[in-house]
């Protein structure tokens, strides 16, 4: 489809994954070309969180070996976190801080933009964090502090720090979830547009209803493994 | 590159805490003075407290059992000082063995307030004629 | 220096969060007091003891307040997963963890010089002119080793059951030098400049302390917080 | 699985434990029959041929276990954790038995229970730490968090010695009220003395490592019946592929 790279951006050999004591990963295998979008089902419970967690390096494989973009997940975490980004189920903000602070402390702790990788329009959009806080419909409360929000705003701000970082991978636990219609809207165009300029994203999601999304692919886990959906 | 630098950041201030706590081994467990040194400079020491350390004088000791009043005389074999200590001798308190004792001076007498007892085994007090080794007994109430 | 950024970045994070909540001011600042109140009735009346035991007393409020406000500054991060969040940014471990670090400790430090003159009163202590300079490096140097080690365990049991009763158990037994440098220093310097050479030693100690517990922490930080 | 070889003790371990019980033999035999009585400890001078031993072995437990703990930071295997925790398990053993010796030895001398002595402080402090090992270890569930976790905590554990030992001298030097060596080291060694003392040191040592061996590989066993996900492994699964 696009490009004609053969650049993994996720791969995923025998993995398997403990939560608490039980196994909840018993051997993932999974490649995901660059620039591809992949929607993830499975109930709830079945470890989805989990691997996107793995995926994002903050939990590590039990057993098997992990790769985003050729880095090793488990000896080259921080390299694979310069390029992925994820956006958790409550949104990951400070909620002391205001939108915009938290949008700053990220940009201030991501090493600057990469060379020759097309930014978001929204990112580019003028100076400081209008683009993205725009972007996301937050400008009015961009200055309020988190913990006044409602869990749809915080979530639009999380997509608006990723937007802001602009990774090579978007990594979307249950993003839909919270949002309301307009929200809902946003986070298509937003995810279609990453397509478009070449990022992959791997989304974990319930809605069935985001088919116009056309998806690469849909992928189920099951049992602790993975197989394509409704194989 | 960025690693070799913070692994040579690294153990560059495990070096600076290294000679940090050998200086501090080095200095510190001298904490007190010897009569001889309190009386080469009474005045820089006049009316403050200060711990006097030596040996208990032979013969010195005098035990008021009924008023808990301890004197004696403390002594580096260059200089001597009559103490008083309110409070019975610790267990282990012998004649020349070596004591530490906290207070201050009044018209020539220590009026002490806390007294330890050092071990000194391995100094003995000098023979006649012997000179006498003050960084020994100095190492030895340590 | 991308590191020292993201370390000040997140030393100014906690600091912005602590002005708005003020949770651990309000908790540290009230238990330390009562913590000098409370010692000062349980020594009794007797003026010596109390000026005596007022190095101590200073300490143990110090340390207790170094616990509270660790772990408050990782219970305020981990809510609503942005602490995992902050994690997923490039900016490496030691960084963060430098940047926590350096935020309690200079909230302790602070909360430390409020202390002295508070304890010393209480406790009808007085520091000799002289001796201002040393007790001041004596608080810069303690609090430090506080902090260190206080900011890593909380890290270490953010996540585990107990956390409350677990992390003072931890760190007590690894900050007795601390305690007993920081208290026998304080008593030296509050004897007066006769004894500055005893307080000096032990300042040596607590910096080669503070040091050697900077790197160990910094450097193995890592592997306390990814899961 | 039940692979006989692999459950069964290894010959060389039995060996060693008949070997280690005859120096332990003649070690008791030296301590009890051979040393003279202490010209100022009389017969107390034979409980320090089982403390100085016991106490030093302490010591090393902790430095080994945490060099284990480094090793499974840097390799990443589950037997350097069972190696790390059967090691601090002696190590607490160890330095309880430190204590109570300590405690023995100064009732007699000293006629109290505790002083502040420094090796025995410091050895106090160390029991404190392990226990805090192990509290940790308790609570996490994941084996890799609770092996990375615990490992870096026996680290910091073995950075806070020496700190704890210079904390604990000084303290007593500034509060000497009654200081004896409860090591035996302020005793005059006579060379049948220091003889036994050593050959009771190896004794202690063969011990040791007597126990840890059987301790890590009774660790090695349960560890392959952990391997809880042993029924899907194997089985070839596809790999799903978005290209």
């Amino acid at each position: 489809m696009s490009g004609g790279t053969d650049e993994l951006a996720i791969e995923l050999r025998e993995v398997t994954r403990r939560m608490g004591g039980e196994y909840v990963l018993r051997g993932v295998n999974l490649e995901v070309a660059a620039g591809r979008l992949v929607v993830l089902r499975g109930s709830n419970g079945t470890g989805k969180t989990t691997l996107l967690r793995l995926l994002a390096t903050r939990l590590r494989p039990a057993g098997g070996q992990a790769f985003v973009f050729g880095h090793d997940l488990t000896r080259d975490g921080a390299a694979a976190r310069a390029r992925l980004g994820l956006l958790s189920v409550m949104g990951g903000s400070f909620p002391l801080l205001t939108g915009r602070e938290n949008l700053e402390l990220a940009a201030a702790l991501a090493p600057g933009p990469r060379e020759g990788a097309p930014r978001s329009d929204m990112a580019a959009g003028g100076a400081g964090f209008e683009g993205p806080l725009a972007g996301v419909g937050l400008e009015q409360a961009a200055d309020k502090l988190v913990r006044t929000y409602s869990s749809g705003m915080k979530k639009r701000l999380g997509l608006a720090r990723l937007l802001l970082l602009d990774p090579d991978l978007w990594l979307l636990d249950e993003p839909y979830a919270a949002l309301d219609d307009l929200g809902k809207r946003l986070m298509d165009e937003c995810v279609t547009a990453a397509k478009a300029r070449g990022r992959t994203v791997f989304m974990a999601s319930h809605e069935s209803d985001r088919d116009h999304l056309g998806p690469d692919a849909v992928i189920e886990l099951r049992g602790g493994t993975l197989r394509m959906f409704g194989a | 590159m960025k690693k070799i630098v913070y692994a040579l950041l690294g153990v560059a201030v495990l070096a600076v805490a290294g000679f940090l706590i050998s200086k501090a081994l080095q200095s510190s467990l001298v904490y007190f003075i010897l009569p001889s040194e309190y009386a080469r400079d009474t005045a820089a020491f006049e009316g403050k407290r200060v711990r006097l350390g030596g040996l208990v004088q032979a013969g010195s000791v005098r035990f008021d059992d009924a008023n808990l009043h301890l004197t004696f005389q403390i002594t580096d074999h260059l200089k001597d000082y009559p103490v008083q200590y309110d409070g019975a001798p610790p267990d282990l308190f012998q004649e020349n063995g070596g004591v530490v004792i906290e207070g201050r001076f009044h018209d020539g007498v220590f009026v002490g307030d806390n007294l330890l007892v050092k071990h000194s085994s391995d100094y003995h007090p000098p023979a006649d004629g012997e000179p006498i080794d003050v960084e020994a007994l100095k190492e030895s109430l340590r | 220096m991308n590191d020292l950024i993201a370390a000040l970045t997140v030393a100014r994070k906690d600091f912005l969060q602590e002005l708005r909540s003020r949770a651990t001011t309000v908790a540290t600042l009230f238990f330390s007091a009562i913590t000098l109140v409370m010692m000062a009735f349980g020594l009794g009346r007797e003026p010596e003891l109390m000026r005596s035991a007022a190095p101590g007393v200073l300490w143990v409020a110090l340390a207790f307040a170094g616990v509270i406000a660790a772990a408050q500054s990782f219970q305020a991060d981990l809510e609503e997963g942005a602490f995992e969040q902050l994690l997923l940014l490039p900016a490496s471990r030691a960084a963060i963890y430098l940047g926590k670090l350096a935020a309690s400790w200079l909230y302790l430090f602070a909360l430390g010089v409020l202390m002295v003159p508070i304890a010393l009163g209480l406790y009808g202590a007085t520091a000799p002119a002289g001796t201002w300079w040393l007790l001041g490096l004596v608080l810069l140097l303690g609090t430090l080793g506080l902090a260190i080690i206080a900011t890593f365990y909380a890290g270490l049991t953010a996540n585990l059951q107990a956390r409350e009763a677990l992390l003072p158990v931890l760190m007590f037994p690894v900050i007795v030098p601390i305690m007993l440098g920081a208290v026998r220093a304080t008593e030296a310097a509050l004897m007066g400049s006769a004894d500055a050479p005893l307080a000096l030693s032990w300042v040596q100690l607590l910096g080669g302390f503070d040091l050697v517990y900077l790197v160990v922490c910094a450097s193995i930080f890592h592997f306390v917080v990814d899961d | 699985m039940t692979d006989t070889s692999r459950t069964r003790r290894p010959r060389w371990l039995t060996v060693f434990g008949l070997v280690t019980l005859a120096v332990v033999g003649v070690g008791l035999y030296g301590a009890l029959i051979m040393s003279p009585p202490d010209v100022n400890q009389g017969d107390l001078i034979r409980v320090m041929y089982a403390h100085v031993p016991v106490a030093w072995i302490g010591f090393a437990a902790v430095a080994v276990s945490a060099v284990w703990g480094m090793l499974y930071l840097w390799r990443g295997r589950a037997i350097d954790d069972v190696r790390a925790q059967g090691t601090a398990e002696a190590a607490l053993l160890y330095s309880i038995l430190t204590v109570v010796g300590g405690m023995t030895y100064s009732k007699p001398t000293l006629n109290t229970y505790w002083t502040w002595d420094a090796k025995l402080t410091l050895t106090a402090l160390m029991v404190a730490l392990v226990v805090g090992y192990f509290i940790v270890r308790a609570l996490i569930d994941d084996p890799q968090r609770r092996a990375r976790v615990s490992a870096v905590i026996m680290i910091v554990v073995l950075a806070s010695l020496p700190f704890n030992y210079l904390a604990a001298e000084w303290f007593r030097t500034l509060h000497p009220a009654k200081s004896v060596n409860l090591d035996g080291s302020g005793v005059t060694m006579d060379p049948t003395m220091l003889r036994v003392l050593l050959l009771n040191v190896l004794g202690g040592a063969m011990v040791f490592v007597y126990f840890i061996s059987e301790r890590i590989r009774i660790g090695r066993l349960s560890l392959a019946d952990d391997k809880t996900f042993d029924s899907v492994k194997g089985v070839a699964r596809e790999v799903v592929s978005v290209r």
